[in-house]
């Protein structure tokens, strides 16, 4: 083409709308559900009542975190349930079992959560499998073990997790202490260049390579930490519950799933976050707690559940196709 | 226009839910009224599952008896049931707690995982009453069924039935629940000390339901051509349905008393076994709970001794712990009723219906 | 001075030498030009170059030092930048994080200090004179054009050792090519290496001083640019001579076939009026994004339209492009790849998967011996090798795959065809044959609407060129006018500079 | 001329087929009975539950979807049944209507996933949810004597008609057509094509909904029929008898060598798939392995098995199309949806 030095034209550029719609729909439904437990259940406005209903989420938000993580790059870990098996089993078997070290213990469980959660990174990232059948596998697989280490419920779980668990930091129950730590580990990660290329590589694995990001070498890492995730979880249920269960994984699955969703963060990767599943799987449980202090009907609440969820994601789907209109 | 929508969808929401509540609020304030003037007491049936035919018709008892001429008066039953998973469980008796009810009695989704949760309910001046699946938590009641008991009671029959010899089937029940690891464990050691001329040729997963339960006893029996025995802890019907397809004689077997596999056995006079888990044990509990809160003495942990069935008389030949009856019809079987009914309904004084239990 | 040379690359893909041996010299301080046919080599020569694909043999010395192949990475850091043809750009990342992407200032712990990468990254962008572009938007929501700009803006973060600008102008605007052959320019009088990949002839005669031709995966010409003529540089990616590009025409255009008034897409396009008539090829022309792929779309009943229309003599709904195309009207879409082929499925299914119902016996059975014969006939029409027809379309080069496009469009048996852009990214003789193909279908009778970025194309190809701008319709080049000169003027002139207003 | 169907389907159905031989081989060298008339009549009876569960999903997953409502379409095919039967309804009636009903529920899938645009398994998810509030809310319990499944739907899963069950006959009916319909109809070509690229298939004149909308309606009506018939070999119905089918009915379409992206893949493989998964949870108790070593091993064979039959098929395909596509570049997803 010419080098005519035309004029140029620019294309008028209105400034955008600094409201992340994401965040504001989770928000407001979270913010909506406080409400409305609090004034049902006005016991409930207590910090140590609080601190209970966040020990009771804890499992969820870890898990939730966890699929976070894998749905991120585009994919999905159904094998949370297993690794989540494993670990709570570890830790009211072995962790249980043995005197002296559980610091030390429950360390060697989070590093099996590490490494259950590098084998799906391998098989998905090293051997190309698609991340459903992969964690499909998986799931069975480490469920499988989790059987092994502990036929059915039962088992110790040290007492200094229970009461860390139970305790309180500088008057606040450890429950949201760890919530905390939890959204602070991941503004961490999210902030550091690793977490720009987990964002990259959801967002597009072949431009995410082309800027030199190892784009397996993430993907597996990403899958690790979701184990680690998982883990935490299982951990957490069972310093709840001071026992442990073979089984205690798999409702977990699909919950997390549908908390990812109706968080906001996108099956197709590169977009959402942590932060919004945390809160979308608070949500969950708010519903659920509303649901039990209303009485309702068991139908009732599981069909509530299911609305929900299409609500949340229709809303959602139709807020964002209105925003996206308006922009350039 | 998309705050607006947004914002439109949060009211919406808001005001479906408090509305709701409203209406639920009235209710309960209505009962509590009740509750004030005539001193009924409140008790929540905390459940956590409902997919078998055991949970309902349990649920459905515990109502009736609740209901009942001699209780309508003195309880306010709340019933809650939760997912099938301690920490819902844990969650949904938070909110329980919360409301401070004067008794919980629980099905429990764990034997101990809600042991912490049931503590602080006791803390909370909360009569704690655990049954069907007990709980280990100190400060609570406890109703539980004597597994080993039962287990011992069903190997013992099958190893006279057998006279010490023969190949026979067993079930693992749901992998990773304590029944199942009771019934399996007290099964192997009882064959291995009293019957070692009985061979396990094959095991199968009832997983505590009929389509499992078939799957598993067929597939044993199309790979063994012999089979003597099937010592089951879920559905005789469905072992019965197998040995049937497969065009097998019929062998001695054992069970869950449902009224399905009890009215095959009875009217084609087959040996079988079933043991008793009455649904109405919540309805027992319920009766030893309003005992206790108007003042009366309960032991903290009572063990409830089911009654176990035998298609025959002649069959009772064996060392047991447990009652044992021969079936009888409209006494613990009904030949016109559902299959699904556990059996016997009715316990005490009471005159309960299988339109009641079933809750029709 | 600086010499980059490459010597005796060979790559192939399983039985596909895509490379055989390729040699080639470029020097700082100068723009390289590099030239070829589509499957010449030139992109996979550009992938090993940056690191993206691993060679299997042959060397690369840049000051006669070797440079690793095979890793980004070690490509990076060896000096060398690309600005790919397919953006490698992140749409969910914001501006700050593309431009440094993987070069984030970072403290304790790898943590991103945020505040940092905003300066850095505006500070980046007013050395480009591109402040207007806001660094906490996320890159997806600029435009297109802006989107390379940015992708230029990165590859010259810190200064290159070799600059591959891999057909980098093929989707821009003018004065935007424009632009981004001045950073080239900048960026070789710094000493850097720049190689020049294009389709246009004409861009690698105004900016190179040398060129590579390519072809067959061998390195056939490199001469200084002034040393050759254009027809010496298209035999020497041809192999042979082309006699003509752009074919002669036969007939003229009869009555009108399509009459369109009052169309609107949205707030973003029309109202406008147009007509089509029969046997005429109908150019739209204006700079890009001006609304002309929202009207193909329209026309073609891809996305909702308000107005009405007429074909021939019966309204045209033109709701859906099931029921466009019954009624006559088919699309050929701007992106092949994503918007044209079934990929992995064989040429003949993407051939026919257009017109199934033709195929489709009273039962809903295809009648598969009919489908068939229509596939190869139609493969014969556009001139894929019948050989190809069992063959994944993704095994085609892309002037065939725009083939089988434009062939399952004409199986659909059309009397209005929409062709968008229908030749980017297509190899000159390829090119020349659809030119033919279209002439042959407006001699027929066929109405022929058709948008191309490439103004020689408009202005030697069609009829008559309307041009667009911000949605609108801003005038009409007569069949007697046509030049490219003309088609620009209209497209630059009545487009207010809204670059101030913007900043 | 005639090679218009991409021979890689073929090869990955093939190596399905060959996995599930090659167990059943082992199976039977340790155990002769496992070739036995009455074991394999079994395994077929069981592998058609998986089957037909299987089929919608195969469906679903070609047009690039998945279907976690399938399990709670089963437990509807067998407690509605049961529910219209014991009220009086004539069985074959009642059938009909079930089915029916359930490919009313596979359309609200559709609807949900074709034009509010929520993702398959979200939409799935909460109808499966929906589903099962409903069916809690029947109160589950039958309170005639009467057997609460026609007689119809037992015979069906429990007789034999010559050498095979009757059940087995009719999957075989319904897998070839089943097969015809993928293989050799138009219907078929545009589930392909939708599953292969939903936006080319639009543009290529293919009512992208209406097909999503049929393959979730089959997807409801062939799991709700599953449920029939496992009402009807059971005798019995309960709320969780469709669960052990979710995880059943994606691995039988995955072992099977469909790509779980959509696009490709055959019923044919996913035949092969459950009678593999049927054959391995059948001889894995006898070796003798606890129930825990049993979920490891299953665990690990599954991924095996889609690994043997995605490998062979799908590696092959990515190099023969990564030898054409290198030399140009596809575009990239920005050129086309560049917003004006």
């Amino acid at each position: 083409m010419s080098t005519a030095t035309v004029p140029v034209e620019r294309r008028l550029r209105l400034p955008r709308p600094r409201i992340d719609w994401g965040i504001a729909v989770t928000t407001l439904l979270l913010a909506t559900l406080v409400v409305v437990d609090l004034s049902l259940q006005p016991a409930l406005a207590d910090i140590t009542q609080i601190g209970l209903l966040v020990q009771t989420a804890l499992p969820l938000l870890f898990v939730a975190a966890a699929q976070t993580l894998a749905v991120l790059v585009r994919g999905i870990d159904l094998s949370v349930g297993g690794v989540f098996a494993v670990a709570n089993t570890m830790t009211a078997v072995w962790v249980g079992a043995a005197g002296g070290n559980h610091q030390l213990l429950l360390l060697a469980v989070l590093v099996a959560g590490l490494a259950m959660g590098a084998i799906n990174g391998v098989l998905i990232a090293g051997l190309g499998f698609q991340p459903f059948i992969a964690t499909l596998g998986t799931w069975t697989a480490y469920g499988g073990v989790a059987l092994m280490i502990l036929p059915s419920d039962g088992g110790a779980v040290p007492l200094v997790l229970t009461s860390i668990l139970n305790g309180t930091v500088a008057g606040i129950p450890a429950s949201i202490v760890i919530v905390a730590v939890l959204l602070l580990a991941w503004r961490v990660l999210r902030t550091s260049r690793f977490g720009t290329q987990i964002y990259a590589v959801g967002d597009d694995e072949e431009r995410a390579r082309l800027n030199g990001t190892p784009v397996r070498r993430v993907r597996l890492l990403v899958y690790a930490l979701a184990g680690l995730c998982a883990a935490v979880g299982g951990i957490m249920l069972a310093g709840a519950t001071s026992t442990g269960s073979p089984t205690a994984g798999d409702p977990y699955i699909l919950m997390s799933l549908s908390a990812v969703v109706i968080g906001g963060t996108s099956l197709r990767g590169g977009a959402g976050g942590v932060g919004l599943s945390v809160m979308a799987a608070f949500s969950l449980i708010l519903i659920s707690d509303i649901a039990s202090a209303m009485n309702l009907d068991v139908w009732v609440s599981v069909a509530a559940s299911a609305l929900l969820l299409l609500v949340m994601v229709t809303a959602r789907a139709l807020v964002e196709r209105r925003a996206e209109g308006r922009t350039p | 226009m998309s705050v607006r929508g947004a914002t439109l969808l949060a009211a919406a929401v808001a005001g479906a839910l408090t509305l709701s509540s409203c209406g639920s609020g009235d209710d309960s304030g209505g009962a509590g009224s009740g509750g004030g003037s005539g001193k009924r007491h409140e008790i929540v049936l905390s459940n956590n599952y409902m997919g078998n035919e055991w949970r309902p018709q349990m649920v459905n008892v515990a109502k009736f008896v609740a209901g009942s001429a001699d209780y309508r008066d003195k309880v306010k039953l709340d019933v809650r049931i939760s997912d099938a998973t301690p920490a819902a469980q844990i969650q949904s008796l938070q909110s329980v707690i919360r409301k401070k009810p004067d008794a919980i009695m629980i099905d429990a989704a764990s034997a101990t995982a809600l042991n912490p949760t049931l503590e602080q309910a006791c803390k909370a001046g909360i009569l704690v009453f655990s049954f069907d699946q007990v709980v280990t938590a100190p400060c609570a009641y406890k109703l539980p069924q004597d597994y080993e008991a039962q287990a011992t009671d069903a190997v013992n029959w099958l190893g006279t039935q057998l006279k010490g010899k023969g190949k026979i089937l067993m079930d693992t029940g749901l992998p990773g629940i304590p029944l199942s690891e009771t019934y399996v464990k007290v099964w192997k050691k009882v064959l291995a000390e009293k019957y070692p001329g009985i061979e396990v040729v094959g095991t199968f997963s009832s997983q505590y339901a009929p389509g499992p339960e078939l799957q598993g006893v067929s597939a044993q029996l199309a790979r063994n051509p012999k089979i003597d025995g099937i010592l089951s802890g879920a559905y005789v019907a469905s072992d019965i349905k197998a040995l049937k397809q497969a065009g097998r004689p019929m062998v001695p077997m054992t069970g869950l008393d449902f009224n399905g596999g009890q009215k095959q056995c009875a009217t084609e006079k087959l040996k079988c076994f079933f043991i008793g888990a009455p649904a109405f044990v919540s309805g027992m509990a319920i009766e030893r709970i309003v005992k206790v809160l108007d003042g009366g003495q309960q032991p903290k942990q009572e063990v409830y001794f089911d009654t176990n069935y035998v298609s025959e008389a002649g069959q009772i030949d064996f060392p047991h712990t447990q009652k044992l009856e021969t079936l009888k019809a409209g006494e613990n079987y009904y030949p016109d009723g559902a299959d699904s009914l556990v059996t016997p309904i009715s316990f005490g004084a009471h005159d309960i219906t299988a339109a009641d239990v079933l809750g029709k | 001075m600086r010499l980059l040379k490459v010597a005796g690359l060979r790559k192939s893909y399983g039985a596909v030498d895509v490379l055989r041996g390729v040699g080639l010299e470029a020097r700082g301080g100068e723009i390289h030009g590099l030239l070829g046919e589509n499957g010449a080599g030139k992109s996979t020569l550009m992938k090993i170059l940056s690191g993206v694909t691993r060679a299997d043999a042959g060397s690369v010395t840049l000051d006669g030092e070797p440079l690793t192949l095979g890793r980004p990475t070690a490509s990076t850091a060896a000096g060398v930048r690309t600005v790919f043809q397919e953006l490698s750009t992140l749409p969910q990342l914001t501006v700050a994080e593309n431009l440094l992407y993987g070069a984030e200032p970072t403290a304790l712990l790898g943590h991103v200090r945020g505040r940092r990468l905003r300066d850095q990254a505006r500070e980046l962008l007013a050395r480009f004179g591109l402040e207007r572009i806001d660094v906490d938007r996320r890159l997806g929501t600029l435009a297109l054009g802006d989107r390379q700009l940015l992708e230029v803006v990165k590859a010259l973060r810190e200064t290159p050792r070799v600059l591959i600008l891999d057909e980098a102008t093929s989707a821009l605007s003018a004065e935007d090519s424009a632009w981004v052959l001045g950073q080239g320019r900048r960026a070789a009088e710094a000493g850097a290496v720049v190689l020049l990949i294009t389709h246009r002839l004409a861009e690698v005669r105004a900016h190179a001083e040398r060129v590579t031709v390519l072809r067959g995966g061998d390195d056939v010409l490199a001469v200084p640019t002034a040393e050759a003529d254009d027809d010496e540089l298209i035999a020497a990616m041809l192999g042979r001579r082309v006699e003509r590009l752009y074919p002669r025409r036969g007939g003229a255009p009869a009555g009108p076939l399509l009459r369109v008034s009052d169309l609107s897409v949205g707030d973003r396009v029309g109202p406008l009026d147009l007509t089509l008539h029969e046997g005429e090829v109908l150019g739209i022309g204006g700079l890009q994004g001006q609304g002309q792929r929202e009207l193909l779309m329209a026309l073609g009943g891809a996305v909702p339209w308000s107005g009405s229309a007429r074909l021939r003599d019966a309204p045209y709904a033109g709701t859906s492009p099931k029921r466009a195309i019954a009624d006559g009207v088919t699309l050929v879409p701007e992106d092949r790849q994503r918007e044209g082929l079934l990929l992995a499925d064989p040429v003949a299914r993407n051939l026919t998967v257009g017109s199934l119902p033709r195929f489709t016996r009273p039962g809903g059975l295809i009648d598969a011996a009919r489908e068939a014969t229509a596939a190869a006939a139609q493969a014969t029409q556009v001139g894929v090798a019948h050989d190809r027809l069992g063959s994944p379309v993704s095994a085609l080069s892309g002037g065939n795959q725009q083939k089988v496009v434009l062939g399952k469009a004409l199986l659909a048996d059309p009397s209005v065809l929409l062709l968008h852009d229908c030749t980017r990214g297509v190899d000159v003789g390829t090119k020349a044959e659809i030119f033919t193909l279209i002439a042959e279908l407006a001699d027929r009778g066929v109405g022929i609407v058709l948008y191309s970025s490439d103004l020689s194309e408009l202005a030697n190809v069609c009829d008559r060129v309307l041009v667009m701008a911000e949605g609108r319709l801003v005038g009409e080049v007569p069949s007697g006018e046509l030049s490219e000169e003309a088609i620009l003027r209209l497209a630059v002139g009545s487009v207010p500079d809204r670059a101030e207003v913007a900043a | 001329m005639t090679r218009l169907r991409a021979p890689r389907i073929h090869l990955s159905t093939v190596s399905a087929f060959a996995l599930c031989a090659v167990l059943f081989v082992i199976a039977t060298l340790h155990a002769s009975g496992f070739a036995s008339g009455d074991n394999v009549r079994q395994l077929l009876v069981f592998a058609s539950f998986v089957g037909f569960a299987a089929l919608g999903q195969t469906l679903v997953v070609l047009s690039g979807g998945m279907d976690l409502s399938v399990p709670w379409l089963m437990a509807f095919g067998g407690i509605q049944l049961s529910h219209w039967a014991t009220g009086g309804m004539p069985g074959g009636a009642a059938i009909a209507l079930v089915v029916l009903v359930g490919a009313l529920i596979g359309v609200v899938n559709g609807v949900g996933v074709a034009f509010l645009r929520i993702p398959p398994i979200i939409m799935t998810l909460a109808v499966g949810g929906l589903v099962q509030a409903y069916l809690l809310s029947l109160g589950l319990l039958d309170s005639s004597g009467k057997s609460p499944v026609p007689a119809a739907a037992v015979s069906a899963a429990s007789d034999r008609l010559g050498p095979l069950p009757i059940v087995a006959w009719v999957w075989l009916v319904v897998a070839v057509a089943v097969g015809l319909l993928l293989s050799r109809s138009a219907a078929g070509r545009r589930i392909y094509a939708v599953g292969a690229n939903e936006e080319v298939a639009r543009l290529s004149g293919i009512d992208v909904a209406r097909v999503r909308l049929a393959a979730y309606a089959l997807s409801g009506a062939a799991a709700a029929f599953a449920g029939v018939i496992l009402a009807g070999y059971v005798g019995n119905t309960y709320l969780d008898i469709g669960q052990p089918y979710l995880f059943a009915s994606i691995a039988a379409v995955v072992v099977g060598g469909a790509s779980i992206l959509g696009g490709h893949g055959t019923y044919w493989g996913t035949v092969a798939g459950a009678l593999t998964l049927t054959v391995l949870s059948a001889m894995l108790p006898l070796f003798h392995l606890s129930d825990a070593g049993l979920k490891v091993v299953y665990g690990v064979v599954i991924l095996l098995g889609v690994w043997l039959s995605q490998s062979g098929g799908e590696l092959l395909a990515r190099v023969r199309r990564r030898a054409t596509i290198s030399p140009e570049p596809p575009h990239s997803p920005e050129v086309t949806t560049s917003a004006p």
